[in-house]
């Protein structure tokens, strides 16, 4: 399941999509980034492609289901206004196997930051802003 | 053909979308067509249009443009 | 923090303790272990050494701390019975980068799969029970 | 010195600890020791006792026990 919302990530509702209460899977990670306090910034803002950014996760959810045997796969994405300390990125992966799971996760993680088109904005106390930079970093590590 | 800009190229070129009437055989010469138009968009391309899509798929400059209806130029990504 | 608890674990408490409102902490991963249906299954037991065991999984975490910059690791693991579907471990790590949270928090699952002094024993459907044996892969993965 | 047992070792021998008298210089001479007492206890040791803590820490064979008060033998860990 992938989402592309407005609203605040409710964290609990996400973490209750993973349980598993017949014992299907054994293993669930997770990844959620957070609006981090980098100097000065009071939120992010996110742009993103309407007709594509969806569909992109969506490939991208396929894609990681095609590479591992996986049970969930969970890709949610604030887009607009983000206050500092606020979750951005939501992802969850359950398979019968952590090591599955860790490495679809951290693959999502990466993919998203690289080829999925969602661009941030920092907004600073003093009223500055200014879009980020593509670090160098997370370009080679989705070419891995 | 429908051009689309985002983020910091948007802001830079000051246009959302536009529609482009050039026939143009491949992305990259899209491209080269786009920046000729004025220094000013020479330059916001050079700095902030690392990435393109053709029909809502990443694709490189190589990529032909028959019968596609959506280009979209856009900065490196920074979703996460 | 660490913890060995008989109770079920509460893990919409555990999340909550890897926000971060101030946005002090960019990135939380999290893995979740679960009793899993592997042909029969009713329930795990887990058998400890009390004197040992607390001790051995701080010993591993201020390890994990040393090795990567980490803000929060949470480690927490049930012990007695529990049954088919039931979480069994937990384990959290807050970051300022994804990289360094994800690589600690897997590093700590196969640590704690193969120097930790626990000890799971399967109770079937039918009455019989027998202890688990170590998989060869949990033991490489250690070593790496 | 008092040596514990766990898991399916404890269960295999009926016991879950003991006081063991007789002085050995390392960890593998204990173990020798204990599996010198009976076939049932070369077996078990043989087939779960995989690992061993002195005083509380995972240690090798080689491992000297002066001034050591607890000893723990058990099979490889499953915990997780």
């Amino acid at each position: 399941m992938i989402a592309l919302q407005r609203e605040p990530l409710d964290l609990n509702a996400l973490n209750a999509q993973l349980e598993s209460p017949n014992g299907e899977t054994g293993a669930a990670v997770t990844f959620c980034g957070t609006v981090r306090d980098d100097g000065q910034v009071i939120a992010l803002e996110l742009d993103h492609y309407p007709a594509m950014t969806e569909l992109a996760m969506q490939q991208l959810v396929a894609e990681a289901e095609q590479r591992w045997t996986l049970a969930k796969v969970l890709l949610i994405h604030r887009v607009g206004r983000i206050e500092l300390g606020q979750p951005i990125v939501w992802v969850g992966v359950t398979s019968a196997h952590r090591a599955e799971a860790f490495a679809a996760c951290e693959f999502l993680m990466d993919a998203l930051k690289s080829r999925i088109p969602l661009w941030k904005k920092v907004h600073y106390h003093d009223g500055r802003s200014e879009w980020v930079e593509a670090k160098g970093s997370d370009a080679q590590r989705a070419e891995r | 053909m429908k051009v689309l800009f985002f983020a910091a190229l948007k802001e830079q070129l000051g246009v959302e979308q536009l529609d482009w009437p050039t026939p143009a055989a491949t992305l990259g010469e899209l491209r080269q067509q786009l920046m000729a138009q004025s220094p000013e968009w020479q330059q916001a391309f050079s700095r902030y249009a690392q990435m393109a899509a053709v029909d809502q798929s990443l694709s490189p400059d190589s990529t032909p443009l028959a019968d596609v209806q959506e280009v979209a130029f856009f900065p490196r990504v920074t979703g996460g």
